[in-house]
C-alpha cells in the first residue's frame, strides 16, 4: 500500500509523533471540515468518538487533520491521500463536503477502510456511510417546545441555509405541528452560503432570538452552531426557553445559561464514529450506508435539568410513532 | 545604460530598478528573510524550525504536489490578473469575490442544462461566465460613474449581495438539483462535451494539470500585451498613474472606468472556470471560496506584473498545499496559517529592502563617476 | 506702501468660497425628524411594529458599535495616510484580547484595555511595514488579516482550551461591562409603545430602546465619535496627524516628524478596530468565539468612505447599517417588506425634488418610475425571501449612496508612499 | 549664544564644500557660499544646477554628502528643518508645500500652533497672529480660506506669510517671482527690503535677471552643481550674468516683422465657463486668432486664464462656440480636438503636462496616443516614440540621463522643455502655450522662444498666456487683458510697457 511510499514524507515515522496510548489497535485517521476538533459542534462530537476509542480500543494512533477555509476538492482529496499513504487505516472523513474527494481516494486504497459522516452519496466496497437522521431527532424536540409553549408560539435559528440545517428545520416544524396544529413557528437563517460566518456569530443569534421573543415566541430551537449561545443569552433575558443542538448543552453551555435550555437535539456522531472504530478494530466495519435514526438511536433528546420530565410521556409517545413509522416526518420543509 | 535592459528587469519587478545581480538577490533574500521569521514563529510555537521547513520544502517538491500547486495557482494566477486590471487604473475591485461566484454559478447552471459539440460548449460556459462576471461588476462602474459611488464600498457590499443572490439561486425550485444521497446541493453536473481533460504534463504522478492552465497563461499574455502594447493599455496606465494629466492628454476617465471594471469583472468571470470545468463539473455547496480577497494579495504581492503574479500565485499555491504535510507533522493549522502571513509580508519587505539598498547602489555609482573625473551622468545623456 | 495691486489681484475664485453643502446642527435634526416621521408612518400603514420598537433600536445600536469603531479605526489611518485594510485582522486580536483580559482579570473593563492593546499590536505590525519598510498599504492589511486569525486561533488554543467551559475555538463566558437603565421612564415608555399610536408610540419606543439596557461600553464607544472629531481637528496633535495624510512634504517642511504621526495614527487606529472586537466578545455576545467579527472590519471600512472621511459620517453609515441589520435579523419578512414601502416614498420624494427644484425632467420620470416599481413589488408580495432580507443592509448602503450622489474627498495623500527627504 | 555668535562674524550663513549625490545626478558638487547677515543674497543658475537642492540643504530638508553648514559663524547639522527654524531660518519653496485640503491658518500654523490648555490649538489668537502679519506686509490673506480655493499669487503669498509666522532671521525664497505680475513683484520686492530693514536675510533664487539685479546685494552662480562665481550687481549687467550661467547670452523676446495672415485659425465666440456653484468663472471671451499669430493674454492668475485654456482644451463645460479653422468643435472631445491640430503647453506641467512616474519615452506619448510615431493603428510603436524622444532630448537641450528615466527626476525646466518639444512635435495648427517658461533658465527660455517664433513664421497660430510681461508683450501680436473671466482691454504690444500693462490687469489701467 501507499505506506510503503518512500517518497512522501508522510511515512509512518516520521508522523508517529502524536502517538496516543500506543496501543495495539488500528491507526486512526480523521479528516475534520473547516473548524475541526474543538468546534463545539459536530467536527467536536466526531473527536469525542475518537477520543472514547482512543482509551476503550487501545488505537495504536490517530491522526486528525482539518479542512482550510474556502479550500477546493482537490485539497481534501490530497488530505485524505496523505493520510492513507501515511498507513492510516480505517480513515473517517467528517461532513458532506468529503463526499467527492473519499470516492476517489476511496477506489485509489482499496485496502483501507473509509467513513463519511452525514453523506450516503459516496459509495464503495470500502466506504461506510454515517447519516443521521435529525429531523426526527428536531421532531421531538419540535414536540416538547410545543407542549411547553404558552403562547402558542415558537422559533428556530439556522446558522446557515443549507440543506442539512433545513432538514432540523423541517422536522422542529412538524414536530410542533403534531401537538398544536395552528402554532406560530418563525424561522431566521444568520447568514447564506457560502458565508458559514453564522455558524460563528453570537451576537447575530442573540439578535434573531431576541426578534423572536419579542414578537412573543417563547421557545426557541438553533441549529447554529457556535451562534447557539447569544439564542440562550437571548432567551435568559427573555426568560424564555432555549433548546440546544448536536450534544447535550444544558451540560456544556455556560453554567448561568445552561438553566434555560429546557432540552437538546442529540445527534450522536460520537457514537457513530466509536461504533465504526469499533468494528473495524475487530476487522468488520459495515460498508454502505449505516442510518443512526431514533430507531437507531443516533438522534434523541436530553433530558438534563429535568425541565421536560414533565412531558416525557408524551415526548417519547411520539417517539415510538416515528418508530413505529405510524408518523413519517418529513426531511423537507414543507 | 542599456535602455531594453533597464526596462526588462523594470518590468520585471515593478517599478523596483535593478543592475547586475540585484534581480536575483530580491527573490533571494526574501526567502531567506521568511525562512529566518517563520523559523521563529516555528520555534515559539514549539515545532522543530529545520526540519519543518525541510519537510515544506521537499513535500513541495514531489510531483503531485507540483501538479496540485499548478492547478491553484491557475485560479489564483486568474483572480490576480482580474484584480490587477482594476489596480492599474486606481481602481480596487474587491468585489472580484463576488463576481467570479455569480458567474460560475451561472455559468455551470447553463452548461449543465443542455450539450453541445465538445469546443462549443466549453466556449459557451466560459463566454456566459465573463458576460455575467461583467455584468456583476457594471453595477459598480455605473455607480461610480453616475454617481461617484467609491468602487470599494459598492464592492464590498455587491459581494455580499452576490452571496445572498447565489443562494437563492442554488435551489432545487431554480438552478440546482438534488445530489442523491448527500446534504450537498448543486448544479446540474455539466456534461462530458463540456469538460476541460486535465493534462498528465508532470511525470510521476496520476493526478492531471487543469486543462484551463493554458487560459490562464493566455490571460497573462494577453493582460501584458493590452497594457503595455497598446493605445488602450497607454490610457489605462496613464489614467492610473494621474487623472488629470489624462484628462488633459484627451482620456475620456469615465469611459475608461466603465470599460477597465466591465474587464475586471469579465476575468473575474474566468476565475472558477478551471476548478468548474476541470474538477467538480458542478457549482455546489463546497465550491472554492475567498478567492477575490486572495487576488488582491497575490496582484500586489506581484506587483500587478504578469510574471510578478505568477510566482506570486505559485508561492500562495504552495503555502496552501503544504497545510496538510504540515498538520501532519503536527504543525497544528492555525501555526500554517500564521505561517502564510508572515511569508507574505516578509517577502514584500525584502523586495523593499533590495529597492532601497539599490538606491544607495545608485549613489555610490554616481559618486565613483565623480570621484572618476567625469562630468555628471546627466549631462552625458543629454548628449547621448 | 499701499497693498492694493495685491488685494485687486484677489482673483473672484477667492472672493466667494464654492457653496459647498455645509451640514448644520439645524439641519441634522430636520433629517433625523424626517426619518422618525417617515418610520412612523410606513409603521402606521403596514403594521411592521419592529420598525421602532425599543427591542429593534436596542440591537441596531448594538450592531451598529463594532462596525463604527473599525470605521473610526480607518479614519484614524486613513487621515494620516495609511490605507488600512487590516481592520478585519485588527479587529480579530481584540475579540480574543477582550475576552482573555476580561476573565484573566476578572474585569470587562481590563478586557476592554486588552482589547485595544491587542488591536493596536496589530496597528503596530501594520505601521512597521508600511511607514517604515514602505510597504504597499493594502497587501500589507491582507497579511495582518491573515495573521490576525492565525494568532488568535493559536492564542485561544493555549489560553481557553484549558479553561472550563472553554475550547479550542471558544472562550468561557466573560465578565460583562455593567449594563446601564434611565432609572424610572422604561415603564412609561414601554406602556407608550405598546398604544401603537401614530408618531408618539414610535418616539416612544426609539427613546426607550436608546436609554434602557444600553452598556457603558456602549457609552464609551459613543463618546469616541465626538472625541475623534476633537482630538483630529481641533488640536495641534490632530492637524499635524491630518496634515501627514493631506501632503506629507508641506509637514516635514515645517520639521513635522511624519514617521511618528503616521505611527501614532496606525497604533491608534489599531486599538480602535481591537475596541471593536473587544466589543464583539464581551457586549455583543459573552464569550470569543472564534470567527464572530465575521466581515466587520470591512464593513467598517465602507462605513468610514460611506462617511467621507469623517466621524460622523462614519457613525451615521454604522448606524444606517446596525440598524437594518437589526431588522433583517429580528423580524426580517416582515420589517424588510415594510422598508420596501419606505424606500418607494424615499425615491417618489427624490423624483419629485429633481422636478421641482432642479427642473431635471428626465431624471424625475426614471426616478420616479423606480419608485413605482418598488411600490409595485411592495403591494404584490407580502414578505421577502429569506435570502434577500439577509442583505438589507448591504443593499440599503448602496440605495442611499446611489440617492445621494456624495462628492467624496479622501485625504490627498492617502495610500501614497512617502519617505524622508524625497521632497520635490 | 547668538549674540556672541554675532561679534564674532557678520556672515549670516557660510556654506562649505557642499555635495549632494542623487540617483543618477549631482545636484551639487563642493558648493561654497557666504551671505552677509542683512543682505538680499541672490543664486542664479540654469535649471538644475542644483539651486533648490542647495537651499534645500541649509534648510535641514536634505542632508549634504559633504561640507559644513555655518549659521551665524558656528557649524550646524540639521536633521531636520526644525532643526533649522528653530536656528531662525525660514524657507519658500519653489513649488508650494501646502496641504489644498487645510485652511490657510492650518497651513500656517502647523508645527508650531498656539496652544490652548497645552493640546487645542488656539485658533483665536493664530487668526488675529495672521491677520496682523497680512496687514503688515500687505499680503491681503484670509485666514479661513481652503487653500484649494486660492490662485497661485495668493498661495505665494500664504508660502511667504508662513516663514514670517516662525519669525524667521534669514529667509530662502526659491523662485518667489515665477508666478507675480509686476506688481506683486514690487509688492514683495518692498516686503523684502522692509524685511532687511529689520536685520533679516535674504536668500533668494530667480531666473529673471533683471529682477536679481535689481533688488540682490550680493549675487552667486551655480552651474552644474557648482559655483561658478560671486558677483557685485553694481558691476555686472544681465547679459554678462546670463553668460555666466549658460554661456549663452541674455535672450530676448522680441518678435522681428508680423508673420500674421488673414486666415483665421482659431475663432472663439462668447464663450463662458462657471463653476459647479454657478459663479461666472469665463464671462463672454470673445476673439479670433489667426495664422502665424500669436494672441497674448495678460491677467493676474486666477482670472479665468486657467478656465478659459481648458474649455477650448475641451477639458471642461462652456457655452459658446470655438472654431477651427471651418469647424465648429465646440461638442467635440478633448481628443478629437488635440487629433484636429490643437497643441498644449500647461501651466501646471506636474498636474496636466506629464506623467511623473513614467519614463521620457511614455511621456512623449502622453496627449498624442493616437498619432505617429507614437502609434501603428491601435498598438503603440515603442521604437518609434522612443526615437522620437531622443530626438526632442536633444533637439530640446533636455538634460536627462536617458529617455527611460522617470519624469520626476527631471528638474522642471527640463521638464518644461520636454513638453514644448512634444507639443511641437505635434504640428500643431494652433498651440496653447501656457506661461511656456516658467521656471526655466534663461537658455532654456532663449530655446522655447525662438521655437515659437519658427512655428509662428510657418503659420502656427499661439494663444499665449504668461505672468512674464516682457515675454508677453515682446511675442504677442496682439493682447488682450482679462480680469475676473472678461476681457477688459486691448493693447498694442508695440506701444506698452509692462508697468501700464500690469495696472491695466490689476483694474487700476482701466481707468488709464
Ligand atoms: N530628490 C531628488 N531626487 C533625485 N534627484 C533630484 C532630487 N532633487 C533634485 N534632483 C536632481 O538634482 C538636480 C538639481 O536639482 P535642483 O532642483 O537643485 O535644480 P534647480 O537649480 O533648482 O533647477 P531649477 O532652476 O529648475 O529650479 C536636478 O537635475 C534634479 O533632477
Ligand atoms: N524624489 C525625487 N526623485 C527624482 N527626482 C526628484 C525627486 N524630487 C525632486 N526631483 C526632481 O528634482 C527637481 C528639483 O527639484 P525642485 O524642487 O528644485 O524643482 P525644480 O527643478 O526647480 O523644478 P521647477 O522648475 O518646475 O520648479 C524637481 O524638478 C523634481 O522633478
Ligand atoms: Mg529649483
Ligand atoms: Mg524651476
Amino acid at each position: 500500500g501507499g505506506s510503503e511510499e518512500p517518497t512522501t514524507t508522510a511515512s509512518p515515522g516520521d508522523a508517529a509523533t502524536s502517538a496516543a496510548p500506543g496501543g495495539t489497535g488500528p491507526k486512526v485517521g480523521l479528516a475534520y471540515d473547516i473548524g475541526g476538533r474543538g468546534d463545539q459542534s459536530f467536527n467536536d462530537a466526531a473527536a469525542a468518538g475518537l477520543d472514547k476509542a482512543k482509551a476503550e480500543l487501545g488505537l495504536a494512533e490517530a491522526k486528525e487533520l482539518e479542512a482550510g477555509n474556502g479550500e477546493t476538492d482537490a485539497a481534501k482529496e490530497e488530505r485524505l491521500r496523505l493520510l492513507a499513504q501515511g498507513g492510516y487505516n480505517p480513515i473517517i472523513a467528517v461532513g458532506f463536503a468529503y463526499s467527492g474527494p473519499l470516492k476517489k481516494v476511496a477506489t485509489e486504497f482499496p485496502e483501507v477502510k473509509f467513513a463519511i459522516v452525514d453523506d450516503e452519496a459516496a459509495t464503495g466496497p470500502n466506504i461506510s456511510n454515517l447519516v443521521f437522521a435529525e429531523h426526527e431527532g428536531s421532531f421531538l424536540v419540535g414536540v416538547a417546545a410545543a407542549l411547553k409553549s404558552e403562547k402558542n408560539h415558537v422559533g428556530f435559528v439556522g446558522g446557515v441555509e443549507v440543506p442539512l440545517i433545513k432538514k432540523f428545520e423541517a422536522g422542529f416544524a412538524a414536530g410542533a405541528k403534531a401537538v398544536k396544529s395552528d402554532i406560530k413557528v418563525d424561522v431566521k437563517y444568520l447568514t447564506q452560503p457560502p458565508d458559514f460566518a453564522g455558524f460563528a456569530d453570537p451576537a447575530k443569534g442573540k439578535t434573531a432570538a431576541e426578534g423572536m421573543f419579542d414578537a412573543g415566541a417563547d421557545v426557541v430551537y438553533h441549529a447554529a452552531g457556535g451562534s447557539g449561545g447569544g439564542v440562550f443569552e437571548a432567551a435568559k433575558a427573555a426568560n424564555g426557553k432555549a433548546i440546544g443542538v448536536d450534544s447535550d448543552q444544558a451540560k456544556t453551555a455556560a453554567a448561568d445559561l445552561q438553566g434555560v435550555i429546557m432540552t437538546s437535539m442529540l445527534k450522536k456522531v460520537d457514537v457513530a464514529v466509536f461504533d465504526f472504530l469499533k468494528n473495524a478494530a475487530a476487522g468488520a466495519p459495515k460498508a454502505g450506508t449505516t442510518v443512526y435514526d431514533l430507531k437507531a438511536g443516533g438522534v434523541d433528546y436530553s433530558t438534563t435539568g429535568g425541565q421536560v420530565d414533565d412531558i416525557k410521556a408524551k415526548i417519547d409517545e411520539y417517539k415510538q410513532k416515528v418508530i413505529s413509522g405510524e408518523i413519517t416526518v418529513p426531511k423537507e420543509v414543507g | 545604460m542599456n535602455a531594453a535592459e533597464s526596462s526588462f528587469t523594470d518590468r520585471l519587478l515593478g517599478r523596483v530598478r535593478l543592475e547586475g545581480l540585484l534581480p536575483l538577490a530580491a527573490p533571494l533574500l526574501a526567502v531567506v528573510f521568511a525562512g529566518v521569521i517563520t523559523s521563529i514563529v516555528l520555534l515559539v510555537s514549539g515545532d522543530p524550525p529545520l526540519e519543518t521547513l525541510v519537510a515544506m520544502a521537499d513535500y513541495g517538491t514531489q510531483p503531485r504536489s507540483i501538479v496540485l500547486m499548478l492547478n491553484y495557482a491557475t485560479t489564483y494566477y486568474l483572480a490576480a490578473i482580474a484584480v490587477a486590471i482594476g489596480f492599474r487604473m486606481n481602481l480596487f475591485n474587491i468585489g472580484v469575490d463576488g463576481q467570479y461566484r455569480l458567474a460560475a454559478l451561472v455559468a455551470a447552471a447553463v452548461g449543465g442544462a443542455l450539450t453541445l459539440p465538445a469546443p462549443l460548449h466549453i466556449a459557451l460556459i466560459i463566454l456566459v461566465a465573463m458576460l455575467v462576471g461583467a455584468g456583476w461588476a457594471s453595477i459598480a462602474a455605473l455607480l461610480k460613474v453616475k454617481r461617484g459611488v467609491s468602487e470599494v464600498i459598492s464592492t464590498i457590499m455587491l459581494n455580499a449581495i452576490a452571496t445572498a443572490l447565489g443562494a437563492w439561486l442554488l435551489n432545487k425550485e431554480r438552478l440546482a438539483v438534488e445530489i442523491a444521497g448527500s446534504n450537498n446541493i448543486g448544479t446540474k453536473p455539466i456534461a462530458e462535451s463540456g469538460q476541460v481533460p486535465g493534462m498528465a504534463i508532470i511525470p510521476g504522478t496520476e493526478l492531471k494539470v487543469f486543462g484551463l492552465i493554458i487560459l490562464a497563461i493566455a490571460m497573462g499574455v494577453l493582460y501584458h500585451v493590452l497594457l503595455n502594447r497598446t493605445r488602450f493599455g497607454f490610457d489605462l496606465r496613464a489614467t492610473g498613474r494621474s487623472e488629470s494629466a489624462a484628462v488633459a492628454s484627451g482620456v475620456n476617465v469615465k469611459k475608461m472606468v466603465l470599460i477597465a471594471m466591465i474587464m475586471s469583472g469579465a476575468a473575474a468571470g474566468l476565475i472558477g472556470m478551471p476548478q468548474l470545468l476541470g474538477s467538480s463539473y458542478s457549482y455546489s455547496l463546497d465550491f472554492p471560496t475567498g478567492l477575490g480577497f486572495t487576488g488582491i494579495a497575490i496582484a500586489l504581492l506581484g506587483r500587478n506584473h504578469p510574471v510578478g503574479i505568477a510566482f506570486g500565485a505559485l508561492l500562495w499555491a504552495f503555502l496552501d498545499t503544504s497545510s496538510s504535510i504540515l498538520q501532519l507533522r503536527e504543525v497544528s493549522p492555525e501555526i500554517v496559517r500564521i505561517m502564510q502571513g508572515t511569508i507574505v509580508l516578509s517577502v514584500i519587505i525584502a523586495y523593499e529592502l533590495v529597492h532601497r539598498y539599490q538606491i544607495t547602489a545608485g549613489q555610490r555609482r554616481v559618486s565613483k563617476e565623480l570621484s572618476g573625473g567625469t562630468t555628471p551622468p546627466r549631462v552625458e545623456g543629454a548628449s547621448a | 506702501m499701499s497693498a492694493s495691486g495685491l488685494k485687486t489681484g484677489q482673483p473672484p475664485v477667492e472672493q466667494a468660497r464654492s457653496g459647498a453643502f455645509k451640514l448644520t446642527w439645524r439641519l441634522l435634526l430636520i433629517g433625523i425628524g424626517a426619518l422618525v416621521l417617515l418610520l412612523s408612518v410606513t409603521r402606521f400603514f403596514t403594521g411592521a411594529v419592529d420598525l421602532t420598537s425599543a427591542g429593534a433600536i436596542n440591537a441596531a445600536v448594538a450592531l451598529a458599535v463594532p462596525i463604527g469603531l473599525a470605521g473610526l479605526g480607518g479614519l484614524w489611518s486613513e487621515r494620516a495616510g495609511v490605507v488600512n485594510i487590516g481592520l478585519e485582522g485588527m479587529m480579530i486580536l481584540g475579540t480574543w484580547a477582550g475576552a482573555w483580559g476580561a476573565i484573566q482579570f476578572a474585569n470587562p473593563w481590563m478586557g476592554v484595555l486588552a482589547g485595544a492593546i491587542g488591536g493596536a499590536a496589530g496597528g503596530l505590525l501594520h505601521a512597521v511595514a508600511t511607514v517604515t519598510f514602505g510597504v504597499d498599504h493594502i497587501i500589507s492589511g491582507v497579511a495582518i488579516t491573515i495573521l490576525g486569525g492565525g494568532i488568535t486561533e493559536f492564542l485561544s488554543k493555549v489560553t481557553f482550551a484549558e479553561m472550563p467551559g472553554g475550547g479550542d475555538t471558544q472562550s468561557p463566558p466573560v465578565p460583562k461591562p455593567q449594563v446601564v437603565s434611565l432609572p424610572g421612564i422604561g415603564e412609561p415608555l414601554a406602556e407608550l409603545e405598546s398604544q401603537r399610536w401614530f408618531l408618539i408610540s414610535d418616539l416612544a419606543g426609539i427613546l426607550r430602546g436608546l436609554t434602557t439596557n444600553v452598556s457603558l461600553f456602549t457609552i464609551l464607544a459613543v463618546l469616541l465619535v465626538p472625541l475623534t472629531f476633537y482630538v483630529l481637528w481641533r488640536t495641534a496633535f490632530g492637524l499635524r496627524l491630518r496634515s501627514c495624510g493631506e501632503r506629507p512634504v508641506a509637514a516635514e517642511s515645517l520639521g513635522v516628524n511624519v514617521y511618528t504621526y503616521k505611527y501614532a495614527a496606525v497604533v491608534i487606529s489599531g486599538a480602535l478596530a481591537g475596541l471593536g472586537g473587544a466589543f464583539l466578545s464581551l457586549v455583543a455576545s459573552s464569550a470569543y468565539r472564534e470567527g464572530q467579527t465575521g466581515g466587520r472590519g470591512f464593513i467598517g471600512l465602507a462605513a468610514m468612505i460611506f462617511g467621507n472621511w469623517r466621524p460622523g459620517g462614519l457613525a451615521g453609515g454604522a448606524l444606517l447599517f446596525g440598524y437594518t441589520d437589526g431588522l433583517q435579523l429580528r423580524r426580517g419578512g416582515e420589517s424588510v417588506h415594510a422598508l420596501l414601502l419606505l424606500v418607494a416614498i424615499l425615491i417618489a420624494a427624490v423624483a419629485v425634488y429633481q422636478l421641482v427644484r432642479q427642473q431635471r425632467t428626465q431624471a424625475a420620470i426614471i426616478t420616479g418610475s423606480a419608485a413605482v416599481i418598488v411600490f409595485a413589488i411592495f403591494a404584490l408580495t407580502d414578505s421577502v425571501p429569506g435570502q434577500f432580507t439577509s442583505v438589507t443592509p448591504h443593499i440599503t448602503t448602496l440605495l442611499v449612496l446611489s440617492l445621494a450622489a456624495q462628492r467624496l474627498r479622501m485625504p490627498a495623500a492617502d495610500g501614497l508612499p512617502y519617505r524622508k527627504g524625497q521632497a520635490k | 549664544m547668538e549674540e556672541a555668535v554675532i561679534s564674532t562674524s557678520t556672515s549670516a550663513v557660510e556654506l562649505e564644500g557642499i555635495t549632494k549625490r542623487f540617483p543618477g545626478v549631482v545636484a551639487n558638487s563642493n558648493v561654497s557660499l557666504s551671505v552677509q547677515r542683512g543682505h538680499v543674497h541672490a543664486i542664479v543658475g540654469e535649471n538644475g544646477a542644483g539651486k533648490s537642492t542647495l537651499m534645500k540643504i541649509l534648510y535641514g530638508m536634505q542632508r549634504p554628502d559633504e561640507g559644513e553648514i555655518r549659521v551665524n559663524g558656528a557649524p550646524v547639522s540639521f536633521r531636520s528643518p526644525s532643526d533649522s527654524i528653530a536656528a531662525g531660518i525660514g524657507m519658500v519653496h519653489q513649488h508650494f508645500m501646502l496641504a489644498d485640503n487645510l485652511t490657510v491658518l492650518e497651513n500656517v500654523v502647523l508645527g508650531s500652533e498656539p496652544r490652548k490648555g497645552g493640546i487645542a490649538i488656539d485658533f483665536g489668537s493664530a487668526r488675529k497672529k495672521i491677520k496682523q502679519i497680512s496687514d503688515t506686509y500687505g499680503l491681503g490673506v484670509d485666514p479661513d480660506m481652503l487653500v484649494e480655493d486660492l490662485g497661485v499669487g495668493a498661495r505665494q503669498r500664504v508660502e511667504i506669510l508662513k516663514v514670517l509666522y516662525r519669525g524667521a532671521r534669514i529667509l530662502i525664497l526659491d523662485e518667489p517671482t515665477a508666478v507675480l505680475v509686476p506688481q506683486e513683484v514690487d509688492e514683495l520686492f518692498g516686503n523684502l527690503r522692509e524685511l532687511v530693514r529689520e536685520g533679516l536675510t535674504i536668500i533668494f533664487i530667480s531666473h529673471k535677471l533683471d529682477e536679481v539685479l535689481s533688488v540682490a546685494d550680493a549675487i552667486t552662480v551655480i552651474r552644474r552643481g557648482t559655483t561658478v562665481a560671486s558677483v557685485n550687481p553694481k558691476d555686472v549687467t544681465a547679459r554678462q550674468l546670463a553668460e555666466l550661467m549658460v554661456g549663452s547670452e541674455l535672450p530676448s523676446p522680441e518678435t522681428r516683422e508680423s508673420t500674421v495672415t488673414d486666415v483665421v485659425a482659431l475663432s472663439v465666440r462668447n464663450l463662458s465657463v462657471h463653476s459647479p456653484d454657478e459663479r461666472c468663472i469665463v464671462d463672454g471671451v470673445t476673439f479670433d486668432i489667426r495664422k502665424g499669430e500669436v494672441l497674448g493674454i495678460a491677467g493676474v492668475e486666477g482670472n479665468g486664464q486657467a478656465e478659459l485654456v481648458e474649455a477650448i482644451m475641451g477639458m471642461r463645460p462652456a457655452d459658446g462656440e470655438i472654431r477651427l479653422g471651418e469647424e465648429d468643435i465646440s461638442a467635440w472631445s478633448t481628443l478629437r480636438r488635440r487629433e484636429a491640430g490643437i497643441g498644449y503647453i500647461p501651466e501646471d506641467r506636474h498636474r496636466h503636462g506629464l506623467l511623473l512616474e513614467a519614463p521620457l519615452w511614455e511621456n512623449r506619448i502622453l496627449g498624442h496616443q493616437t498619432r505617429k510615431p507614437n502609434v501603428k493603428g491601435p498598438w503603440i510603436d515603442r521604437a518609434g516614440a522612443r526615437r522620437d524622444t531622443q530626438r526632442i532630448v536633444e533637439q530640446y537641450d533636455v538634460r536627462t540621463p536617458g529617455i527611460d528615466v522617470d519624469a520626476a527626476a527631471l528638474s522642471g525646466g527640463n521638464q518644461q522643455k520636454l513638453i514644448v518639444g512634444r507639443e511641437m512635435s505635434g504640428d500643431p495648427v494652433f498651440l496653447i502655450a501656457s506661461h511656456p517658461t516658467r521656471g526655466v533658465d534663461v537658455g532654456a527660455q532663449a530655446a522655447i522662444w525662438d521655437h515659437l517664433r519658427a512655428a509662428r513664421a510657418a503659420g502656427l497660430a499661439v494663444l499665449l498666456i504668461s505672468a512674464d510681461l516682457d515675454e508677453l508683450i515682446g511675442l504677442s501680436d496682439t493682447l488682450k487683458v482679462i480680469l475676473r473671466g472678461r476681457v477688459v482691454a486691448d493693447v498694442d504690444p508695440q506701444n506698452v510697457t509692462p508697468e501700464q500693462l500690469g495696472s491695466a490687469m490689476t483694474g487700476a489701467g482701466e481707468a488709464a
